[in-house]
This record gives C-alpha cells, structure tokens and sequence, in this order.
C-alpha cells in the first residue's frame, strides 16, 4: 500500500487536462489527504503539451516529486515527455484511441477513454472515465468523485451529472476487467479530516479582504490575474472594488490614490508589471503612502517564460525605483502564510506609511495544494498613527496639518482628505512638515532622515524561520515556495544521519541580517537555494553584511522548480 | 460658509508674472466658494509641471504625484471617498502627452471628477519644448526648424472617447472659466476643462492676444446647443478647437461609482474594515 | 519574385482553431506577395498577445517587443531604415488599452507605417478579460456582473486623432482585408487597419455572427466618399464604428520622415557613421 | 595677486543670473584662466534665489570652494543667502537700488547697477554693469569682455553692442572711483590658451554624434534635456533624428526598435524616466539589443530634487529591471571623459549586444567647465559582430539566420533587417538560436547562460583608476563628480604628509571587484564618498565581495555636491 502517490494527467492545452487534475486532487482532498499540484502549461490558450502532477500523502509535502506513480495520457506525445519519470513499474493509463505505446519499464493500460465516454454521452467525460480508471488502480472507490461532480455539473442538469458519475463508473469497470485493481498501488486510507485546498493567489485574495482591502486597482497578467479575479468576485460583498485599468502604471497610482484617500489599496502584478511601477512606488515611499503591490514571479527577464516558476525579481523589488525610500519586502512561503501576510502587509504598510511588496512565485501562486483552515480571528487591522482630533488644527485652517511632522520614530500622523482640520499637502517634491515644496538642504536632511528613520535597525519578527538540526554542519537558506522541496531534502539528510538546518527566509526588506547571522551561526557549510541564475538572495546577504566563508549557491532557472532530490544530492555532496 | 479667501493659503505661486495659471488658480477658488463648498470636502490632485503646482496653492486637501498620473491617482481618491469634491489638475503635457493614456480611459471609465488642464501649447518647467498641442510649425526648444507633428486637438479627441462633459475656458475670462467649474464639478460624471492658460515666458505665438483673436465663444454663438454632440463635434473641427465655453454635455450618463457591483454608499475610508465572519465563510467554503 | 508561400514559415501559430488571426496573417502574406515585396524588405513589429505572436509567423524580419509598445519600436526601426516595409500588429488591448498613448502620438507624428489590430474586443492571452473595446454591459471574467465602462470606438479616435488613413475589415473577408493591406502598405503615411478578429475562446458575443449581421460594409455603399472626412466621422459615429472598408484617406499629407531636417535618403543603417572632421569643428566651435 | 578666485552673482531667477555668470566665465575660460562653475537653481521658472558660482584658477580644479572672494548681488536676499561664505575682508558688489546692506566682515561696494545700465540704455544691462565692476577688483581689462559681448548680441546690431560694452566700461569707472582697484584681488595673468568651456551635457551631445549616434528618441526632463536640445541642432548636419516622444517609454523603445534596424541609437533622461524604462531594459537585455541610456542623476526619490545634486540611481540602474539581464554602466567623472565615454558606450553595447547606461549627476551634467580639447581621432566605431555574407542564409530563406547562436563568448552575429538572407526573429519571450520563442527547459538553460556569458569575468579596463599614494594609508573612493571635490582634498591631505589615495570608479557594472580590491590593497581605512544617503557604492563594493575592514563612508544628501574641505575634514579625521 502507498503512503504516498504521485500522480500526474498530459494532454494538449484546453482538452480538460486542468479539470481532470483538479477534479482528481479536490475529491482526495475531501478523503482528509494532504494533496499539492503543480501545473505544467505554456504561454498559449489551446494547444501544446500541458500536464497537472498531482502528489497526494498521508504527510503534507509542498513539493513535487521527481518521479511519478501513475501517468495518465491523453496523447503519445504525453506519454513521450513524461514516461522518463514514470518510475519502474508504474503505471501508464491512456487513451486507445492513439493507439498509444509505452516503454517496458511501465505497466500501459489502454482504455478507450474516448469511446466510452462518447457511449456515455460525449467526448468530452473521457477525462472522467480517465478518473475512474485511476481510482480502480489506486483501489478508491468511485464515490470519492460524487461530490465534486455534483458540484461541478449541477448548474447543467442531474443528467450532465449522472452522464458524468456513469463515465467514471465505466472507467473504473475497464481497468478492473483489465487487472489493474493492483494491490500495491492502493492508497494508505487517510482519516478524513476536511481541510482548504486552494492556490497561493486564492489565499492572497482571501487574505486580503480579510485584511480590509477595498481598492485593488490591477492590470491582467500571468500568475497574478487569479488575485484580481477572485476579489471582483468577492468585493460586491464588502462594498469593494476592483478597477481593471489601461496599464500598471494607472494601477500603482490609482492605489496610492486610493491609498491616499484612506483606502486600504492594493494591487497584483508580475515582473514586466513590477517594472513599470517604479516610478510610483518611488511616489509612494516619498509621500509616505501605503500602498501594498503583489509581485507573483514568473520566469524573466523581459516577457520571459510568463509560465514557467522563477525568482528573479529580488533585486527589482528591492532596488528598482530611483533615489531612496523605504520599503517592506515579505515573501510567504505557503498559501496559509499567504493569507496571515496580508493583514501583516497592510499593518506595516500603514504603520511605517511606506509601499510594501509582497513577492510570491509562479509555483506558489499557482499550485493548489492543502491548506490548514484560515482562522479570520488571527488578522486584525492596526491602521498606525492616525491624527486623533485634538492633533487637528483648528478650523478655518490658517495653517496645515503637519502630515510629515518630524518625530523620533520617523513616523508622522495621517488623515484623510475630507476630515475637517487635517487639510495639508502631499508631493513627490521634497517638503516641509507641512507638505509644502521646499528644496532647501537642511530640510532636505531633515526630511530626508525621518523617512529613512522609520525602518532603519528595524528587523520584522520571523523574517527567517529557522528548522532542522541546531548544530547543522550545512544550513539550507532558501525562500518562497522552495520551502517544501527544501524541508523534504533535509528530513531525507537528516534520515541519513546528517546534520543539517534550514534557514527560510520570509521578508527580505528590512533585510534580517541578525536573524540569518543567527541562523547560519556555526555551520560549516551554507547553500542558498534560488530559483534564478544570478543568486539574488545570496549575494542581498553580502550586500547586507552577513558574512561567512563557507557560502554557496544552489540555483535553477530553467523554469521548473526545484525538486527535492535534487537539493538532497547537492547538499549530500557537500559532507 | 466658507468664502473664497478659506481657499487661499499664504504660498506664493512660483509661476511668472503674468502666467495664465493665476486666473485657473483664482476661478477654482471662487467656484468652490461659490458652491458653497467647505476647504475640506475638496481634493485637488494635480501633475507635475509649472501647472501641477496647483495643488499647493488652493486651501484645500492637494496631491502633488507623478507626470503624467494625475487623473489614476484622482480615482483612486475619488474611490476611497466618494462624497469628496475631487479635481484633478495639470498641464498639456501632464494631460495630453505622457498622461494622454489615462484621460481616454477616464474618459470611458467616467467618474464623478472634474479634470482641469491648463493648455498652453508648451512644456513650461522644462522651459519650453513643444508639446502635443503645439501647431505644426511651432518653432520650440525641441522645434528650432519647426513642428512636423500635428497638432492634438483635445476637445476632439474627448467627444470622440465618449466624454459627458466638455467645456474650454481661457485665462482671460475668468467668469466664463468659474461658471464652468462650476458646472463641471456640480455634472455628475467625468468632466473635462480644457482651458486656454497661456505661458508667457516660452510661447511667443500662443499669447493672451492669440486667443483673443482665434477664440469662439460659444457662449455667444446664438442657439448653439451643448447637448448635441454631433453638433459640437462639428463645431470643435471647424474651430479646430479653437472654442470656449460649454461645448457638450450628456446628462443622462451614470457615474462610474453608482455602478460599481455592491459599491456602498458609505464612503470606504469611512466604513468598517473588518469582514463579517459569515461573509468569510461563505468565501471560505468555495476552497472546502 | 516573392510568392505568397515565401511569406510562409513552418512554424505552427499556436492560436485556436477557428482564431479570426489567422485570416489577418494570411492576408498579410498574400497582400506582401501581390505588392511583389521581397520577404526580407519587410519588419513585422508586433506585441503581446496572442494576436502578438503574429511576426513570428509571417516570413520576414520580426521583432515581438513588449506589450503595449509595438508602435514606438516600430517606430525606431522606421528611423533606422526608411526604405524597409514596417507593419506594426497587435491585439486591442495592446493597442487600445496600455499602448493607447502610442497609438494617438503615432498618428500626429505620421510615418510611413501600417499599423494592423486584432480587434477582438478581449484579453485573449490572458484568458478573457474585457478590453478596452468590449461593449458596456460585456461579461467577462473581470465583469462578471457586466462591463461598467464605456467602450473605445478605435475609428472615431483615430480620426479625432488627425489620421491620414483608415480603414477596418473583418476576418471573415479576406479579399477586402487582402486589398485594404495593400492600400495602406501603399499610403505614404500612418495607415491603421482595425481588424474585427473573432476570439472563439474567451469571447461569445462577438462572434462571426456577430460582426456578419452588425457591420456595414462601405465597399457596398453607394457613394461612400473615403477622402472626406466629415463623412467619415458621421460614418464611424452612425454605425458606432461598426464598419469595414477604406473609411479615410488624405494623400496630402507628408510623411514625417520626409520632413526631418537633414534626413539623408540613405537609410541611417546603411550610412557611414564617422563625422566629418570638418563638421566636428564646426559642433565644437560653440564651446571655444 | 590671486592664484585663484572664487566669484558668484546672485538675483532672482530669470533676472539674468545665469548669464552674468556665463559671459564671466567664458570671457575668463579665453585668457586661458581653468574655470570651473556650478549654478544654484530651482524648479521654476522665474523668482526664487538663484546663483552661479564661478571659480577660476591657474590650474585645473573640479570643485566649487566652500568661500567666495567676490559676491555680486542684484537683491538683498542674495546677500543674506550668501554672505556667510564670503571671506573675512572680501568683497561684495550690489546694486544701490535696494539700499543693500552687508555684515562687517566684508566690503560692500555699493553700486548704481540699474541705473548705469539705464543711462546705457536698458535696465536689464545691470548685469553688464555688474560684470565691468567685477573686473575692476580683479585688475581685469574690460576688453576681455568684448568678444562675448560682440558674440552675444551681434544679432541684435553694432548699437546694442556698443551699449553693453559701454555698460562694462562704466561700471568698471564706477568701483575704479570707489577705490575698488584692490591689488589684493588682482588675478595673476593667465597664459591665454585656448580651452573649451562646456557641461557634461554637451560633452555628451558631441560624443553622440560622433560615436554614430542617429536616432535620440526621448523625452524632457531636467538635468538632461540639453542633450537632446543640443543634438536637435547638431543632427540635421549629419542625417540623423531626434524624436521627442510622448513619454520615456515611448523614448526607450523606439531606440530599441532603431538600433534594431541597425542605427546607433540613444536616450537620455533622469531618474523618474528611467523608473518608467525598467521593463524596456529588460527587453534589450533580452533581445541582445544595444541602446545606449544616458541618466543625469539628480535628488531623488520620485519627483524629489529636480534641480539638485545627487547619485543615488546606482541601485536602479543596476538591479531596477525584473529577470536578469547583462548590463553595463559606466560612470564618467570630467566632460571629456563625458565626450569619449559615448563612444565607448556604443562600441561596448554593440560588442556585448546589450543596454549600456550612462551615469552622471547634475553636476556634472550641468556645470560648465574648462574642457581639454577634443580629440575625435580618438572616437573609434566599432560595430561589433556583424554577419558576414557568408553567414547569411541562401535565399529564399526556408530557416532563419541564427541571431542567438550560442557560442564561446555568448555573443552572436547581428544581422538588420532588410538584409538579404538575414531574416530571423526577435523577441523578448525565451527564444532558440533562430530566435523564435520557446519555452523549453534545456534551450532556455542554454540562452540564458549564452547571454550571461557576455560579461561573465568581464572588468572593463580603465574602470578603476587609483591616484595618491601608492602605499596610502586611507583610500578615498569615489565617483561620477566628486572627482574634482576628492581630488583636492587629497592633495591638501598629502600637503599635510599624510598618505592617501584615490581611487575614482568609472564603470560600476560589470562590478570592477578586483580592481576596486587592487586599489584599496593595503590600506588600513576606505572611505566611499557618495552623493546619496544610503551609501550606494559601498554596498555595491560588499554585494560584489570586495571586503575590507576599515571600510565607511562618507555621505552628503542634501542636494548639495560636496566641498574639497568637507571631505579634507572627514578624512583628517580618520588618522
Ligand atoms: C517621468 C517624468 N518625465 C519627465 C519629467 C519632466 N517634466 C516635468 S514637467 C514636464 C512637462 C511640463 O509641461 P506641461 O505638462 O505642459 O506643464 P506646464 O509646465 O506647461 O504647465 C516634464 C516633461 C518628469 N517630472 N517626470
Ligand atoms: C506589462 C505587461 N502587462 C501585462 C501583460 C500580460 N498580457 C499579455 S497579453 C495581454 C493582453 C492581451 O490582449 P490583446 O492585446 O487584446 O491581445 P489578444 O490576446 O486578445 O490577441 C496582457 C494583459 C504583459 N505581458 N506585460
Ligand atoms: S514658464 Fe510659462 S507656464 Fe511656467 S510659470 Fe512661467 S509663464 Fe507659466
Ligand atoms: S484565445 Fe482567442 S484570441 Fe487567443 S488564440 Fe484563442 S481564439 Fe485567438
Ligand atoms: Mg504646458
Ligand atoms: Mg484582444
């Protein structure tokens, strides 16, 4: 019996192969297993090979495995770019229609998929009869579909719905009668606890509203869309709204608007869209507004592989606007911190009154996976220093409300236009207290130095999480969605009796020198592990001054992500 | 009741003597004045350029952003509070060149906001390149043979992005130029003021004299009528532009906000953040 | 000489079957071959999206940029080499919505450029959302309860904007697209063609159908004028620019790269670079 | 007799500041004297204080002085702003109109300024008057103006020439009645070579055109909109074409798409342009395409200190775009080394196929100075790896020329379009060799290491030179600039005996690690001198691994460009 089951569906782009995956993960989802899937598509609507691997334990992993359990294939060419990884003895499900042919090292069942699903009532439910098929392997009963097919289909009739049941049945009954009810390919029965499954861009547009986010501004883009998508469903709700406008740069300036007016405002983009924001998040740090900007990373530079997992856009988020301002960068790593960080990026957006960018991957994004439940209880809404009344000036206002009052902390008091008492100024022009142009040099400094003030020695609690041995000889530093992958390769070190921590990173501005100092203290060796080429994380370490001589890269930037095996050999051949 | 002096502060504007900018500034003030409008309960959002300086220099909540993004920035207030009187400011280049974007879609997008520019067929703080309202021709810093590009013509480009409300004003005429604020900010919907403000330190041909000669006032052009809009696309081709006054407006347009799904009428800023954890779960469940 | 299938690569559009781009591709091929243009005389210079991916698809030179800015780079590669046949392409969103600003400037400044959309009133490549061309009340992903904008007519803009020609076709009529390449590539100026090319995925309203039972076909109007302009913008306003054929054209206007001061006819790439000494002195005698 | 003089006007902007202290220093630039000037301005029109300060010497220095000799004033304000830096017994000039009044420690030389200039003809000759006074104290003949004066107005006839030099001359009468004939202000003669007197800006503008820039698409912004305002005049001479675009984006893709179609092709613009240039940069690092991108740094961030000093772009001109690209950024420090730097900008982005950005700062951007003559033997044009005939494909082409081969050094042939043979494609999606997109694990491996290959190891020559002492014990580095201000602080340091070097950055990327290393070898301190508050460079120098102990920094953020004293204090200071 497996503990645990990789399990992967390939097709052409738009035949179902999304649907099948998702269908597949949902209904053992609901069984109580941990389920984490990732996408393999391309930057086109139909057509092209595009597969969903499907990786389901009794343990939560947020990682997919190198190798692959059960392949089910809707054309040669699936089978063709996938039957490497199918591992000895493993099965291949696939459609007689193809007349399809696999390598000896797999067990091939050919299923006329598309034939019974037209005897069931159209093509199309080949994907379903291709469920029912897996489930008769994996020894699940057919039931385990019912729910999610209700769902999915009642909008069109309990026919549609029974059509569908019908072809998961008849799939089930073919591979039975073929033999492939096999023993040693049944799951291990998990304990049905209902647990979310979503995506990390789900959970960013939960955590959101949750948050009170009720501007998002926001241009189209691979992988951020799904944010602005799922907020335009959900804002009607709240009295939110969700403007899609002309460009990114309308976008960060209408949040700063919005932001500006007393909104909690957002907006959700990727690379090319980060780079055009630039300018304006030079506005927001300079006028001290809050405004929160979502960098889901895709493959760079330029348009890139808009499909395809990196991150490479460390150094823009951290660099990339002219002058100097402060800012807040967080990375979550899952999509439950995806939800908790952005009530934490609204607070510390209004608290020190700066943009903060929070950076996801295309791999977290995008990949569904088990989720804990999201207790809304934990988010609270701290809005930082607003002006109480007795702080506002006695109308009519001779004199302006002093927006940038010079203070210890660097933090002034805010209010918002329409407040009676609170008129002043804002500009991206230096300024007085008062928000007045003036250019003057001791000004200058002054202003100058409240702003910087505000985060300088400033160090976010938990920006790195540290796990693993506490006396690692190799400490692993990694960010973003290589958590999982990383957490998998040190359990394996760590079963072979090496001794290995893992340092992950979750905020990377203010850059959390002391807490990686601490993290990697004592270790031999450090490895940091990136998805990108040029080694943004490690080199940001230099460029902060955390030191140490055994320092080294592990870096993949050929658009997959990584895989556990591969950390696990790397860092095995460093002992 | 506030009174047009509640809209002065003591800054001293940085333009040239002489700059059509003072009569834009002095007609905003006396309009708000005039509506019986409260400092407060109005926003200025305006650009970057001589004309951008606007903001600071009206008694009232005033946004000095990026070149270019004065109108996405004033939505986005104007979203946050939708009860605030919200106009946004800025040049011919501001509006027209690198901003040029962002007025068609506000255009389309018509909120309840009342966009003034202040044309004078130059870039002034940058001391004096033309720009996309300079007539071919126009001999400019960037221009020492000659213009070789035409001419944008605003007011046509606006009727033909579907705006509700155009009117053109002119430096000179600053009661024509505060009845149309006033108009513009009471109309319920985009409106924009196109206003002829002429910059006397770097254009020598589009002076105060200029206009005076070219402009039709529209106010004194007998049975025109502002609310047919093939008419007034006539008449902005046959000016070339070259017209003051209510040009066209559409009454029957809904603003951007009242359609907005579930849009409340409290304003944002205003409303409780917290989410209603039934609400919450019924996102919630949609991921069970 | 060139045949159509010299204009023909072996590379696979990955556009859905039943794309209304892979008419606007092929009629871009047929129309080079009929004007007797050798493949390498030709720069496709297009955006992104799915319409975008067209210059990898024709055979000849190609440049696929980012989104929004097919018209400046095209553009660019005009200034560099002005014998070369440039065609910039692109979607509606590229076009009419980030790159808008382009597009309005592109038409004042008038090269010698055709710039052909992909009007399919949709985000394609993103997967469907409305653009700034769908129709208010359109549903898409990102107006799921209905498009609360009002929708760009890009024919009216353009001649608001001072083009010297226009035109539209539609997917479905190859010849007439075929014809209206061959005119605008033939015009000395900035030509734009809008193109109604069905989106069969993302988006079912305007369809096939659609535009067959929508669109006035100016070919078949009697008497249709394209060299007057007022015409033309009653046409584009009456049939809400629901019309396909030649609308505008003006042969008296100059291109701009004729109007450059000094520019050589010797295309810059081919020119020798070095300067003349004696010109070199005559620069730096200002500073001495 | 004076060695050198430090000599400012000072009036309202747009009351001929600016000229007074233009047709000064050129007239003394042509006795052969080394001028060196910086004017004080501010973002507007006119009104407001403004200055010029000219100094002038027998040698070459690239520094303002912190004091003034003599102080010229059209208003009391100009007193009142300035006259603290006037030096004990020093001497102030200003107009008898506004009753001016100096503290003690100066001689004020009140004179009728506008009333002269009004019996001369026109009130607004009062700066002429000024200037005949200036030459008084200086023991400077009048003639010495008499060319400027002829040049300036000889357009407007003999008459209006021979009212301004009548204007010098009583002037000049007036203070010689005053007694204001010092000796102890009189210059020492200069040689009466004949110099050039420029900005970096203009050096630009002629290194431009005659590097085989073409095409300068850009758009207005301050510091650098004389470069193009000056090649808009040069350009119809030589068949080339400035385009001022509708915004920077607009700017930097169309000289993409130019230097595509074969064309040198350039921009230049400020801060908040190249913010809004982030993601074409990306697209010319993608597609290998050269363009040269000039950024005349001023104060920061957003909108900021427009008409003020600063160097705080290095971040976003090095990081700011998303993905990873191969860039380089060289940083001229004098305005010859603007002139001969455009030159090798073009050559080097056509030999690495990749954007080059060009870094100065406002001051030197903006201030005019003696200039040695210009060599244009020294401009070499070299294009780079062009294709051959024979590597063009036989025609009709069936497969495209490969414009990203893959080879050794990862740089590829180039071919333009209209190119028999030559067609291929380009784009800024990950491509083949061919250049058509694809999204492929091992080709994208392949292409990105191809372009990172370009300047992998690469330490352009000359992008470090160390002056001073070879055994110094401090090492100052600097750049852009600060190379006047640092140059005489070392000598004044040396002066003292104590042992200092200097080492001036001249290209920050590729980094020029072991240069830098070499340069501050065996010092036991480093100071990095920077016109930015978060010590830029500095953190350059540990993000790319230079390490040193005694390292720190000296910054000034201000809007101000720094003095030689400032510097001579710190680092006294620091033995
Ligand atoms: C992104 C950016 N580009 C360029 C500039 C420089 N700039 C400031 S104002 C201006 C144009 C001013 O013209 P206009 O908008 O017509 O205003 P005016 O000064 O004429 O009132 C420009 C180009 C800038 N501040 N930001
Ligand atoms: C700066 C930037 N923003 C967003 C995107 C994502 N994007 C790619 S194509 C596209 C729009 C596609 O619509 P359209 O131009 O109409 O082309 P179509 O796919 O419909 O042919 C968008 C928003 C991008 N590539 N770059
Ligand atoms: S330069 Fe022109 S626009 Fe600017 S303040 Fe002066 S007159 Fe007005
Ligand atoms: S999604 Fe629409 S626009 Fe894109 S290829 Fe498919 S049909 Fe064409
Ligand atoms: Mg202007
Ligand atoms: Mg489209």
């Amino acid at each position: 019996m497996l503990e645990q089951l990789s399990w992967k569906v390939g097709g052409q782009q738009g035949e179902g192969v999304e649907s099948t995956g998702e269908t597949f993960a949902v209904a053992l989802n609901r069984q109580g297993y941990y389920v984490y899937s990732f996408r393999h598509f391309s930057s086109r609507i139909k057509g092209g090979h595009s597969n969903d691997k499907v990786r389901v334990s009794l343990k939560q992993y947020r990682a997919i495995t190198d190798h692959t359990d059960v392949l089910l294939a809707f054309d040669q060419e699936s089978i063709d770019l996938n039957v490497k990884e199918v591992r000895e003895g493993g099965i291949v499900i696939a459609d007689e229609k193809f007349n399809p042919k696999a390598p000896d090292h797999v067990r091939l069942f050919v299923v006329p998929l598309t034939k019974i699903a037209e005897e069931c009532g159209s093509a199309i439910m080949k994907n379903m009869v291709s469920l029912g098929a897996s489930a008769c392997v994996l020894g699940l009963p057919i039931s385990i579909f019912a729910e999610v097919v209700e769902e999915r289909f009642r909008r069109k009739g309990q026919k549609i719905v029974d059509q569908n049941m019908l072809a998961i049945q008849r799939g089930f009954e073919y591979v039975k009668e073929l033999g492939g009810a096999l023993p040693e390919f049944a799951l291990k029965p998990a304990d049905g606890t209902r647990r979310l499954f979503m995506m990390g861009n789900d959970a960013i547009a939960l955590g959101a509203v949750a948050a009170g986010a009720r501007v998002m501004p926001a241009y189209p883009i691979t992988p951020a869309s799904d944010v602005m998508e799922s907020l335009i469903r959900k804002f009607p709700k709240v009295g939110g709204v969700v403007v899609q406008t002309e460009d990114e740069i309308a976008a960060i300036n209408m949040a700063i608007g919005a932001a500006y007016g007393g909104a909690r405002a957002m907006t959700a983009t990727s690379g090319p869209g980060l780079s055009l924001m630039m300018e304006a998040i030079g506005l927001a740090g300079m006028t001290e507004t809050p405004v929160v900007i979502v960098d889901t990373q895709r493959g760079g530079p330029s348009t890139g592989l808009p499909t395809k997992q990196e991150q490479s856009d460390l150094f823009a988020a951290l660099f990339g606007t002219h002058g100097e301002i402060p800012k807040i960068v967080l990375n979550p790593a899952t999509t439950e911190e995806c939800f908790y960080i952005m009530g934490d990026a609204f607070n510390l957006a209004e608290k020190y009154q700066c943009p903060v960018i929070v950076m996801t991957d295309l791999q977290l994004s995008l990949s569904k996976q088990t989720t804990d439940p999201l207790d809304l209880g934990r988010v609270e809404i701290d809005r930082g220093y607003l002006a109480s009344e007795s702080d506002l000036v006695p109308t009519p206002q001779t004199e302006e409300f002093k927006r940038y009052k010079v203070t210890e902390t660097g933090i002034s008091p805010r209010v918002f236009p329409g407040t009676k008492g609170g008129i002043h100024k804002v500009t991206g022009v230096e300024h007085l207290e008062s928000g007045r142009p003036n250019e003057t040099s001791p000004n200058r400094k002054v202003q100058m130095e409240k702003r910087m003030r505000k985060l300088r020695g400033v160090e976010l609690p938990g920006s790195v999480v540290r796990t693993g041995d506490a006396d690692a000889e190799v400490v692993i530093v990694g960010l973003g969605s290589n958590i999982g992958a990383i957490a998998e390769a040190v359990e394996r070190l760590r079963a072979d009796g090496l001794k290995v921590g893992h340092a992950h990173v979750h905020a990377i501005l203010p850059f959390p020198k002391g807490q990686l100092e601490a993290a990697i203290d004592g270790a031999k060796k450090v490895v940091v592990v990136e998805n990108n080429a040029t080694g943004q994380l490690r080199h940001l370490m230099a460029h902060f001054g955390v030191q140490h001589d055994g320092i080294d890269s592990l870096l993949k930037y050929d658009g997959q992500p990584f895989l556990p095996s591969e950390i696990y050999q790397h860092v095995k051949g460093m002992f | 009741m506030a009174t047009v002096k509640d809209f002065r502060n003591d800054v001293r504007p940085n333009w040239c003597p002489g700059c059509g900018d003072f009569a834009v500034q002095a007609s905003i003030q006396r309009a708000l004045a005039a509506m019986g409008k409260e400092p407060h309960e109005v926003a200025v959002i305006s650009g970057i350029g001589c004309s951008g300086r606007i903001s600071g220099y009206i008694n009232t909540y005033g946004f000095h952003g990026v070149h270019g993004r004065a109108l996405p920035a004033a939505q986005g207030v104007k979203l946050a509070n939708r009860n605030l009187t919200v106009i946004a400011a800025g040049g011919d280049g501001d509006g027209f060149g690198i901003g040029l974007n962002h007025f068609m879609h506000a255009v389309r997008r018509n909120m309840d906001i009342t966009y003034i520019v202040m044309d004078n067929q130059i870039y002034g703080l940058t001391k004096g390149q033309h720009s996309p309202t300079s007539a071919k021709g126009f001999t400019a810093k960037t221009t020492p043979e000659g213009n070789i590009e035409n001419a944008l013509v605003p007011s046509q480009i606006a009727l033909a992005a579907g705006i509700g409300f155009l009117a053109q004003g002119f430096s000179s005429d600053v009661n024509q130029l505060v009845s149309l604020i006033q108009q513009a900010i009471e109309y319920r919907g985009f409106a924009l003021i196109n206003v002829f403000s002429p910059c006397v330190t770097y254009n020598k041909i589009n002076t105060y004299d200029f206009f005076r000669e070219h402009i039709t006032n529209l106010d004194q052009v007998e049975g025109y009528d502002p609310t047919d809009r093939a008419q007034a696309m006539k008449t902005v081709i046959e000016t070339n532009g070259l017209c003051t006054g209510l040009i066209y407006r559409d009454d029957s347009r809904v603003p951007y906000e009242d359609q907005i799904p579930g849009f409340q009428q409290t304003p944002i800023y205003q409303a409780d953040l917290r989410l209603d954890p039934a609400v919450f779960d019924t996102f919630v469940k949609e991921f069970a």
